[in-house]
């Protein structure tokens, strides 16, 4: 294991990218995204607004970390270690708003949460309301 | 634990200074172990060497006496909360000074001992051992983790000075924010102790992978190895989540940030949510180092290979892996979705399933062994019969059904406390014996070893199976004044917890006096084919005299010959190291 | 056999329709449980004694575990905890869909103390009364802090989350009156904020039910629990009220002029009473005190001597409220009724 | 992450390594690798935030779309154009420092600091905006055209996330800062360069929450 280690070390150090002219590409397209991003946040698409931002910055945050972090060029654990952690932020993510889509409805904070679909889960007129804050 | 354990930091200094070169009397045995002259422990006197050393056995040293010291306070704790419970209305303090005590229990029990204890104390100490290497990847990161668990206790103990939390380990919102007792020191004391955990971690994966020795490929590592490896994953993956909670709750004590206010719309159920994706992991955190010393205890002891080493390797990660997917069932009484409990119940199950299969290898590996009956093998039939009786009655509470009666009742408590008391303190204990040897040098008295641990099994299951019974009654969690029917198991129970308590001090007695009165025990009292007992005890600070190849795995009882193979390309010097050419140690 | 089991593992009676199954599971659970920890310690002890070290360098054969056997390791107690974990789970779906025609009470807790509201009927402390054989659903909050609505004998238990409702439901089988405890810390006096469940035959809980709605202001059966005190700013006539709560006067009193054990305190300040003797007195202060403090000196003409004297068990301070709260008791003025007005949404104590 | 090895002027024969490791490669990949996981650790330190948003945008979507509307979006588009630049210049003094540039690379890194300055004073502006209108965490929130429940908390939310990203780029500001002292001193060459890097990975971390920061904050 020691020893591919020792080439592998090697070859970074002889093919370091020859020219800076990838850098300036990457930066291109991260302004180019930016701006992509902050116009189509202009247009309201309703609930698809949410996805495509994401998309745009997931993009973006791709570049940083393939090109400027060079995880191109990590060996073994280094290139396991941040997909592992993003796995572990989506676990922590999805049960939690699983939990919060899934729970009995005045368990959210009230008028947080639109009444009438709480108020069929009191099957009878109206929830106990209360003064809101 | 006797007052005495926070002074053996003192006590080794000055037992060292006077080194005694002189060979023992011609008459003795031929093979009677010899001091050796130059060891870890000599190699520098002053309180600097011992302050500022980047050496990883004496940062283990420090951390033993550090860690001990918070099971003593932890410890005494205990004996308050068990001694105010022996009568249903106020017995020796009143309401808020117990809830007090059992918040500083949990607290220091949790944070100061159970976390750092044999990943710190054996991981730092034997890990470079196992490997082959002279140190962890970053030495000097490691002592930075000591003053870091040494600030946070600090500024814990302060907290615990000037009014200390009552709202538990857990500081539950919204009632962490409005309690009046001064509970912000206590959450920064736990932030900063929770960075030296992360530290830990970070030195111990990427010592693992960068520093294993020649020939050492992942199949042919110590079991221990794999354990912490587990152990560091969890430490780097679930440590900041609660990092970042206890800043959000004292920062809503100093501002009022109000994010799980209710009376703003926060969420209390969202807190949990966060707390037990690190709590849960944390107790895996716990157990795994334990499963790793007794998987060593048990070869040495039985002087047999491991039975199924892939099965135990692959299931510590299985743990590790699986741990994070069970938070939730700490949340099922309240308020959670009932689809979320169903899938935090049944992927709690899986977690199980792992334990049970390292269990059954464990009793697999005595099968047409060879077992000698020392302390630490006590210690593990103590440890068997606790993991079997408490991992499945946690899988009993983490069945949904069964959980809604006995969540935040007195069977929980003593679920938890078979796994933390019955299966890690069995294990630190066992390791602790298993290891005294190699660490000092010199042999603890055999008989006391085992009148110790027959009283600490026996005061154990007195304390905590009346617990369980306690659970099933109805008792809840953190009473101060219980109903009456509940008094005749608590007399048990505490009864029980003063015996546990007996054993501690004597186990602290005698491993204090065989520091100074014990006889040299030599490279390999034990006789054991484990990377560790190839060099001299204690060991030299960088480890081995030579440069090391590894030859084969390390539980080869079936052949006559040394794991481990030393080149000594420098001239070994008078000490107890092996011969040239890898010779079998007595 | 449930009997036996149920007394050996100290659980309380079995007083829902959930308690039974959860027991049958927690037999199961538990017996498996008992069972491989004997078999892993026998096989343990077996092994000890067999396979002692007879030799001091004795080599060991290496034996690993054949594929079948590993399989075996993880497919047996897959089998058993997945399966108790799906059964565990079927009876916790049953617990959190409440029958639609299930009785609703509103379970509002408060720091010590639990306060039920019947939707239009009463609202009482601590004291939560049920008929058996039907549905009860209870919806749970809190004003401060998280407590657990926990009643052993029904194997239940709820967390009351502040700001906003958690349910649960269960159906009474047996009479009987069955603690309930705050199973979540709520702080200092978390191991006082007990209650009680009072599961009546239904016959009897209408009656109850009716004869609460129709007595008014009778909060007479709201027995405040023991942590309650009132706070100090309250009005001297509520000050009044508790203390003829907790002194048990409004056991033989009643304040809506229906007869009972002692005469009705309804429109009794400034009456004329007419004594068995045939005296006729004004009930002002000093009579009020006086039947306090010494009952048999004047006994109202066609009740019975009965009442014991609270010379030296109500202070002063009481003995003022109690005459103000008989002065507010006219039957020109009905107090409010004391509608739930669900979770005040106000921020918590200390902020 | 301490480098152990003596600078080196002429070309760069391979640094001795520290004694316990077994050769140069190997300390660099342990370095990088302590990194790696260091990382790891401040993603999972902002995932329980981005946990916690995510909960109230779902549990109040009108609150939070209005709330929003509070903050100066171009502000928020130019700190992350200025973030975006800070990170290319610190890519560039990684890539110069590798063909043996060290002071070049300095002034790269020194450029840098200086772009993480500017989005700090940028970000001064927004919060001193913040506390005229009152939009402000917990209790100390009076905005007056936003009386919608669980207002107070997307600005808790806001101002929490953005001190904790705020005070990760002072963190790297700092490190940049010392490198940029070293690599201006000549230290780094194209054998001994692993502190520039390291650095610069840290310096790309905060950059990459920024880009998540900014949508979910700015453009809801």
């Amino acid at each position: 294991m020691a020893e591919q280690l020792e080439s592998s070390a090697e070859e970074i150090a002889e093919h370091a990218h020859h020219s800076a002219l990838p850098y300036y590409a990457v930066w291109g397209a991260l302004v180019a995204l930016t701006f992509t991003t902050f116009l189509i946040s202009r247009v309201n698409l309703g609930w698809g607004n949410l996805p495509i931002a994401l998309a745009i910055a997931s993009t973006k945050a791709g570049l940083v970390v393939w090109f400027f972090m060079h995880l191109r060029d990590a060996r073994g654990l280094n290139r396991v270690t941040f997909f592992v952690s993003l796995g572990f932020f989506a676990l922590l993510f999805a049960f939690t708003i699983l939990d919060v889509t899934t729970r009995y409805p005045p368990t959210n904070p009230p008028n947080g949460f639109d009444k009438d679909r709480a108020a069929q889960f009191f099957h009878d007129e109206g929830v106990p309301h209360h003064s809101s804050e | 634990m006797s007052p005495q354990s926070d002074s053996s930091a003192a006590q080794i200094t000055a037992e060292t200074a006077p080194a005694e070169p002189s060979a023992p009397p011609e008459a003795a045995r031929p093979e009677e172990p010899r001091f050796p002259a130059r060891h870890y422990l000599n190699d520098g006197h002053t309180i600097r060497s011992w302050l500022l050393t980047v050496d990883h056995k004496r940062i283990a040293i420090l951390y033993l006496v550090l860690v001990l010291t918070a099971f003593l306070l932890g410890g005494i704790f205990a004996m308050v909360v068990r001694l105010e419970l022996l009568t249903p209305g106020p017995t020796i303090i009143d309401a808020l000074t117990y809830n007090r005590a059992f918040t500083l229990h949990g607290v220091i029990m949790i944070f100061l001992f159970m976390i750092p204890a044999i990943p710190a104390v054996f991981g730092n100490f034997f890990l470079p051992i196992m490997l082959g290497a002279k140190d962890v990847a970053f030495p000097r990161l490691n002592l930075l983790s000591v003053y870091l668990y040494v600030a946070g206790a600090a500024l814990a103990l302060w907290g615990m000075i000037h009014g200390g939390a009552d709202t538990g380990w857990t500081f539950y919102t919204p009632y962490s924010t409005i309690t009046p007792t001064n509970v912000v020191p206590i959450l920064l004391g736990a932030f900063i102790v929770g960075f030296s955990s992360i530290l830990t971690g970070i030195n111990f994966i990427t010592s693992i992978h960068t520093l294993r020795a020649p020939g050492l490929t992942w199949m042919r590592l110590p079991l221990f190895i794999w354990s912490l490896y587990a152990t560091a994953v969890i430490q780097i993956l679930a440590t900041p989540v609660l990092g970042l909670l206890l800043l959000l709750v004292a920062a809503e004590h100093f501002f009022g940030f109000g994010l799980f206010d209710p009376a703003r719309g926060g969420d209390p159920i969202l807190y949990q949510h966060l707390f037990w994706f690190y709590s849960h992991p944390a107790v895996y955190i716990m157990v795994l180092p334990a499963m790793g010393v007794i998987s060593e205890v048990v070869t040495t002891f039985a002087r047999k290979h491991i039975f199924g080493y892939r099965m135990i390797a692959y299931s510590s990660l299985g743990i590790a892996f699986v741990g994070f997917f069970t938070w939730g069932h700490h949340l099922f009484v309240s308020g959670e979705s009932a689809f979320d409990a169903g899938a935090f119940g049944i992927l709690s199950m899986f977690v199980g399933v792992f334990t049970a299969i390292k269990t059954f290898n464990w009793v697999g590996t005595l099968y047409r062994g060879a077992i000698t009956f020392k302390t630490p093998f006590a210690y593990l039939c103590g440890f068997l019969y606790f993991i079997v009786f408490g991992g499945m009655t946690g899988v009993a509470v983490a069945t949904v059904s069964l959980d809604v009666h006995w969540h935040d009742s007195y069977f929980v408590v003593a679920h938890f406390h078979f796994i933390m008391v019955g299966a890690v303190v069995m294990a630190f204990l066992a390791a602790l014996h298993y290891w005294f040897p190699k660490m000092f040098g010199k042999r603890y008295p055999e008989g006391w070893g085992l009148v110790a641990a027959s009283l600490i099994i026996l005061g154990f299951n007195a304390t905590f199976i009346p617990q369980f019974l306690l659970g099933n009654a109805g008792m809840p969690r953190r009473y101060y004044n219980y109903q009456p029917q509940f008094q005749a198991l608590h007399v048990a129970s505490t009864t029980g917890a003063s015996l546990l308590a007996f054993g501690f001090l004597l186990i602290a007695i005698y491993l204090l006096l065989s520091l100074k009165y014990g006889k040299p025990a030599g490279p390999n009292p034990w006789g054991s084919r484990a990377f560790e007992w190839t060099t001299q005890s204690p060991p030299l600070t960088e480890n081995y005299p030579g440069a090391v190849t590894v030859l084969s795995g390390p539980y080869a009882y079936h052949v006559a010959q040394s794991p481990i193979a030393l080149t000594t390309n420098r001239p070994t010097d008078g000490g107890g190291g092996t011969r040239e050419g890898g010779g079998h140690a007595a | 056999m449930n009997e036996l089991m149920r007394r050996m593992l100290f659980l309380p009676e079995q007083a829902s329709n959930f308690s039974t199954d959860v027991d049958h599971l927690h037999y199961f659970v538990i017996l498996t449980t008992l069972v491989m920890s004997f078999l892993v310690g026998v096989t343990a002890l077996y092994f000890f004694w067999r396979y002692r070290q007879r030799s001091r360098d004795q080599l060991t054969p290496d034996v690993q575990p054949g594929p079948g056997m590993e399989v075996m390791f993880v497919v047996l107690p897959l089998v058993f905890f997945v399966g108790w974990g799906i059964a565990g789970f079927r009876d916790y779906v049953r617990m959190q869909t409440p029958p639609k025609d299930a009785m609703d009470v509103y379970v509002m807790a408060k720091q010590w103390m639990w306060k039920f509201s019947y939707p239009e009927g009463p609202s009482s402390l601590s004291v939560l009364r049920v008929p058996t054989g039907r549905p009860v659903r209870l919806l749970l909050t809190s004003r401060d802090v998280i407590h657990s609505f926990f009643v052993p004998a029904f194997r239940l238990k709820r967390d009351a989350v502040p700001g906003r409702y958690t349910q649960m439901w269960f159906v009474p089988t047996k009479p009987g009156r069955y603690p309930i405890f705050c199973a979540e810390y709520c702080g200092l006096s978390h191991s006082n904020m007990t209650g009680e469940v009072v599961a009546m035959d239904p016959a009897e809980f209408d009656a109850w039910l009716a004869d609460q709605r129709t007595g008014f202001p009778q909060a007479q059966d709201s027995a405040a629990s023991p942590g309650e005190e009132v706070a100090a700013d309250a009005s001297l006539v509520e000050q009044g009220r508790a203390a003829a709560v907790r002194n048990g006067c409004l056991k033989c009193h009643s304040v809506d002029g229906s007869p009972h054990i002692g005469p009705t305190w309804l429109d009794l300040y400034g009456r004329t009473e007419t004594m068995t003797t045939g005296e006729k007195i004004l009930a002002e202060e000093a009579y009020l005190t006086q039947s306090m403090m010494d009952p048999l000196a004047y006994v109202v003409a066609g009740f019975q001597p009965v009442m014991p004297s609270f010379m030296g068990l109500i202070s002063p301070a009481e003995t003022a409220a109690l005459l103000e709260y008989i002065k507010s008791l006219r039957s020109d003025r009905r107090g409010g009724e004391d509608r739930f007005r669900g979770p005040l949404n106000e921020p918590a104590v200390g902020q | 992450m301490q480098p152990e090895a003596p600078a080196v002027a002429a070309a760069p024969p391979i640094p001795a390594p520290a004694h316990h490791f077994r050769s140069w490669a190997v300390q660099q990949h342990a370095e990088r690798m302590g990194m790696w996981l260091f990382l790891a650790t401040e993603i999972l330190l902002f995932a329980g935030l981005f946990v916690a948003y995510a909960t109230y945008r779902f549990l109040f979507p009108q609150t939070f779309h209005a709330a929003s509307k509070y903050l100066n979006v171009t502000l928020g588009t130019v700190n992350t154009l200025v973030l975006i630049t800070s990170s290319l210049t610190v890519a560039l003094a990684v890539h110069f420092v590798v063909s043996n540039r060290s002071r070049f690379a300095g002034l790269l890194l020194l450029a840098s600091v200086a772009l993480g300055a500017t989005f700090l004073v940028i970000k001064g502006f927004e919060y001193a905006h913040k506390f005229q209108e009152g939009a402000l965490p917990g209790h100390y929130y009076r905005l007056e055209g936003l009386t919608l429940p669980g207002s107070s908390l997307f600005f808790t939310l806001y101002f929490f996330v953005t001190g904790l990203h705020g005070l990760h780029v002072i963190i790297g500001m700092s490190v940049l800062t010392w490198v940029a002292a070293r690599a201006l001193r000549g230290e780094f060459n194209a054998r001994h360069y692993i502190p520039v890097e390291l650095g610069g990975l840290y310096w790309h971390l905060v950059d990459l929450v920024w880009i998540f920061l900014y949508p979910l904050l700015y453009l809801i």
